[in-house]
């Protein structure tokens, strides 16, 4: 490993710099089945291969409009949803495909959406950013950054006031907590106690601008703490851990403890968007190329979850290749459907503006 | 029974809060307001439904509308219309988008409540009246009354609406007093003619109608006969009963009390001078809020604002003109 | 000089910031912008002027109306439209009333940039056309150029103008290329006569101007003389030539890229329709994007847009009509 | 004392606890010298005057529109604006009569203003909310909560870039503390080190809403904490405890060490506004009157401080009798002016609009 690798490790451990008060969540759930670890594995895998083809979809002219993907990002979106029920609320933002397909959507309505066909989870009518099913729970997904945790609030307000069980989920990232609503929600979720969890994805990045120019700290989970709500800041590349950990912040949300914020550190793979115009936006150097490969080659959280259930005995390297077998199955299948979809018929432009 | 334009508002919230245990209400000093619009609700119906919240205007809305989205049916009282602007956000890209970027998954009954203050020296800050804001925003219900009977009656149609509304209630109206009847249901999207009259058709806005109502005894001297509409709703818009009006008068004084630039005002004469250009004797006139900020001293204000006056001369003025 | 849309913003930052030491510029993603209209700017004039801004509009417009009030020249790049309703409290409460409620002790010189991104697949949230809410919101002015030239000459007339101006650029025109003459100087508030007609005129709003010339061989064919005039900037309208022309062709078609309810469109239609109601030969025509939010698909999105074919029509039609 | 007083007396205690890192600023700046003392004295006077004035001319209908007035709160007002020199910068909000007199406001043109006359500092364009006045540096008040903490970050930015070693203050509620702003503020002032003062005056109610049902904890200085901004609770009664710690925090920033927050406890001693209906508020039961009471007879900032100065013999009774009777004097004084003089005229509703 030469002296610039290991500079990089050196930034990245920083970077991974956990807080103290992370225990070993772990040790706390002992009782994962090795069918749910292979599920785990399962979901991530099909979510990275949703997204690629999404990727080429997009420079292929044949995705329109704004796609943002979660490439490097899946054990944050399937160690979360995993852990929690389908009921469950989610609530995502610009980059949700990933948390739409851990919740359970159905793949070929959501890539039939980002293709804007009639047969999309939003007829068309929504697109990439707005992904939305309410049949697996997701509140939809809002492009404006920092705005979904108002809503994710109400949803919490919502199942507390009608002591439905539900926990509500949302998603956003280190840019997103430099928005307003970030602090008025934390506030919120803080007095009124809402079953709510803040799933805080912090790469480091919001386009082109680092975490390290618009914030004093790189850690961001101790901004919970003068609303004396709890926080913990976990390795997002690790599946297990964020799914552990999702588990007892719902064990301590149901104890009545409250709100809790989770701060997964993750890395995103590919650029702020897809396309071409984007593509370029990784050569002029707003953040360190070498850093994002060492991610790349050694945080990767499907392989290095694919090497611990392998050398675990979980599961082998062939039955790996079955799941991604079916899994490009899979997706070929969604984008078939999508295919073949036809685009929404013209009078439904002036459906829904209002429900009747 | 008789009661005042703030009563009205409150019967109608007490009412929604007795009919169904899923309407909520939001508000910054909800619990104990100043205007009483709000008087005992807290006492009734506890401190989980008639809920004070932070100033945190954005998280209210938001919490509102997502809380509407799961099945609960919603009230934010933002009290000054101004205060509409620090949850814009989750106003304009959110609440008026909802039902349709997502193609309908969601119902979102949601009403949020605010007044305005114009005319009450109130300076720059608190005295907008900028429905017309919200009309450029598709995905949104806009009532404006401007009785105490529409004040109840639209108040509770707008809460069992499933659709986002927001309800603009005009404090210099705050204490007018007639007799409401609670069984009256006035639906949103229906103008109302006050009083019907053959030489020229007064369209009303808001508070504007008050002012129209109030100079028609000037008008009746000057020989002149005025129907009076008072459009009640914004979105949707009662077009087709303004028009007939305007067929059969041939002239039509808008007044609004918005700043004129893009009002509502603006709005309906667009549409009379599409559709109904041939029908008209006159011009269209307009009497609006002038495109200035509101001044804190009191002679400035009258300058800029609609008036009796200001309105007295208009229609006078289009009654003059001959095709 | 031949330049895009997009780089004639470019140079109009880099003359301003050349110019004047005090200029300062603030933006998300501002030193690497992906559209580059930034470009090199960052490397030209250091970190601290043109600075990346964490993602918080709202304390960035407000430090960009305090720097103003404090001496320094202030351009704030939002992005995309929609971005506004995060800061729509530091515009409409305080870039807009600033200059009025501390009557004129400030300059404010500030320019607060946003695209607006319609028909280009971007959804709901990402598509708006909101001019006309600030419009309604008297204090701010407002320039929407629509083509290279415009977009350098007015930005820099915005960037030095002691108020407060939204600069609405429109993205579909981004790729325009013409000759550009640096030593233009368009002042805010003056039309600009596209085309000289005899027939009818044609009154449009940012990228409506485009499509209405690249309908003109077709208009030319069907022997319609129309006369296009590009409004160019909203606040102050310059509504004199406007008149001018529609005293002179008679008949009046609008198009306005916004939802049509409280439009620009509706606005001119509702002035025209007062002042210039003798000299009207037809009803006033407008083609707006239709009151629904912006659909995914883009299929739909064309359903409700302005287009080229809609304009088409609305003139043809109008000129049917014989008063 | 009897017991009820004594259960109010350890609640205001708590209420008044202060925080560990406050050090005794009194002992840092022993050097002001006793005439300065009493100019702090003396404006504290003229404050409360002002304010009486103007509530009973509310209360007579001779002022129109919203007014707040800042009784009980004057040691803050004037012992932060006595430790910003002349040029340093303020920004106000609804409340804010007492920092403009501080800062060297003319109170008759003040008063005129609020009058709503063509004198008035604002022309009477503006009223009681909004008085501003460039030449005391004074940027003027926002009656939007939490709307003036964007343009003090604007006025420091502008400082920092021209390099003119000014200071901006911004003075904002607890209630304002839960609004975005705040915490995008708070960020910003971090991360560009901005020269503010951030200065929240918590008298612990927002209108009729306690702080207590809208924050996690009565203590809001250590919201300063996860941005890396330095903060101090104070006692908002102590004028020079508040002058002290200011000095203090120029000094810091002047260092080079950033933003700084002051929390000062404080109590609202009216109603939020004046006049016949908000007097009203006052037996709606929202707050405990004894408690009101108990800081009106023990906490009354301008009672502490002659005592005080009585104590040490840098003034005697008479002297402070003096400085009442001239105060009165200036304050009919600026009642008559205002008076007498005209409204706006009616033109004038035109003018400013844009600035030529
Ligand atoms: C209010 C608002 N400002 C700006 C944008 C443009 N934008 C979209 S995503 C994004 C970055 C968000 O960063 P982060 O929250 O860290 O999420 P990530 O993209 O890293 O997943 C920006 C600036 C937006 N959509 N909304
Ligand atoms: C955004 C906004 N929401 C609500 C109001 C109405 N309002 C004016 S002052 C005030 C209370 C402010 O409380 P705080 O910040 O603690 O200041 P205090 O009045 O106690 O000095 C409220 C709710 C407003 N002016 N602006
Ligand atoms: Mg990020
Ligand atoms: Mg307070």
């Amino acid at each position: 490993m030469n002296k610039n690798i290991s500079r990089i490790e050196s930034v990245i451990k920083d970077t991974l710099k956990i807080n103290p008060e992370r225990a070993d969540e772990t040790q706390k759930f002992i009782d994962m089945e090795n069918s749910e670890k292979i599920s785990l594995l399962r979901k991530m895998i099909r979510i990275r291969r949703f997204e690629e083809k999404v990727t080429n979809y997009k420079l292929d002219g044949k995705i329109l409009g704004p796609v943002h993907t979660c490439v490097g990002q899946e054990a944050v979106n399937v160690g979360v949803c995993s852990a929690l029920s389908d009921h469950d609320y989610i609530v995502g933002n610009h980059r949700s495909h990933g948390y739409m397909i851990a919740k359970g959507a159905k793949i070929n309505l959501l890539m039939a959406e980002i293709f804007g066909k009639s047969t999309g989870t939003n007829g068309g009518k929504g697109g990439s950013m707005h992904v939305s099913d309410i049949s697996i729970g997701s509140l939809g997904a809002s492009g404006i950054v920092g705005s979904g945790l108002p809503v994710a609030c109400g949803a919490a307000f919502a199942s507390q006031y009608k002591n439905d069980g539900k926990i509500t989920c949302v998603f956003f990232g280190d840019g997103a907590s430099n928005e307003g609503t970030f602090h008025e929600c934390m506030n919120l979720a803080s007095i009124w106690k809402l079953p709510i969890i803040f799933l805080l994805e912090n790469n480091g990045v919001a386009v082109t601008t680092l975490l390290k120019g618009v914030s004093a700290s790189l850690d961001l989970y101790h901004r919970a703490q003068s609303y004396g709500i709890s926080s913990k800041q976990i390795d997002g590349q690790n599946v297990e851990e964020v799914y552990y950990t999702v588990k007892s912040a719902i064990a301590s949300i149901k104890e009545g403890k409250g709100a809790v914020l989770i701060e997964a550190k993750t890395c995103r793979f590919h650029e702020h968007q897809e396309g071409h115009a984007y593509l370029r936006m990784s050569d002029v150097g707003y953040r360190d190329k070498q850093e994002v490969n060492y991610w790349i080659a050694n945080k990767d959280p499907i392989k290095l979850f694919s090497n611990k259930l392998i050398a675990e005995d979980i599961i082998a390297t062939s039955e790996i290749e079955h799941i991604y077998a079916e899994e490009n199955h899979n997706i070929e299948n969604a984008i078939a459907y999508a295919d073949i979809s036809s685009f929404p018929s013209n009078e439904d432009a002036y459906s829904n503006v209002f429900i009747k | 029974m008789k009661m005042t334009y703030g009563t009205a508002i409150r019967e109608a919230l007490l009412k929604e809060l007795e009919d169904d245990k899923s309407v909520v209400l939001f508000g910054e000093d909800i619990q104990h307001n100043l205007y009483g619009y709000t008087d005992n609700l807290v006492n009734i119906f506890g401190k989980k439904r008639v809920i004070n919240t932070p100033l945190s205007e954005a998280a209210i809305v938001g919490t509102a509308v997502g809380a509407a989205m799961c099945g609960l049916t919603t009230i934010v009282d933002l009290t000054v219309a101004n205060f509409l602007y620090v949850a814009m956000d989750q106003i304009a890209n959110m609440a008026a988008k909802t039902n349709y970027m997502y193609n309908g998954q969601f119902k979102l009954p949601l009403t949020i409540m605010v007044s305005t203050l114009y005319n009450s020296s109130s300076a720059a800050q608190h005295s907008d009246r900028p429905h017309p804001i919200f009309m450029n925003t598709p995905g949104l219900k806009i009532v404006v009354p401007s009785c105490p009977q529409d004040a109840y009656s639209l108040l509770r149609s707008a809460i069992v609406d499933e659709n986002p509304v927001i309800y603009f209630s005009d404090r210099s109206l705050f204490y007018t007093k007639e007799d409401v009847d609670v069984n009256c249901n006035i639906k949103i999207g229906q103008a109302s003619v006050l009083t019907e009259g053959s030489d020229i058709t007064v369209v009303t806005i808001s508070g504007c109608s008050k002012i129209a109502m109030d100079l028609l005894p000037e008008l009746i001297n000057e020989n002149i006969s005025a129907e009076i509409i008072d459009v009640r709703s914004l979105v949707p818009l009662d077009i087709n009963t303004i028009k007939k009006s305007v067929r059969k008068t041939g002239r039509v004084v808008i007044a609004d009390t918005a700043h004129k630039s893009c009002s509502a005002a603006s709005e309906i004469s667009s549409i009379l001078a599409e559709d109904l250009f041939y029908d008209l004797k006159a011009p269209i006139g307009i009497v609006a809020y002038d495109d200035v900020p509101v001044p804190f001293a009191k002679n400035l204000e009258l300058q800029i604002m609609p008036t009796k006056e200001k309105i007295y001369q208009k229609v006078v003025n289009i009654m003059q003109f001959n095709k």
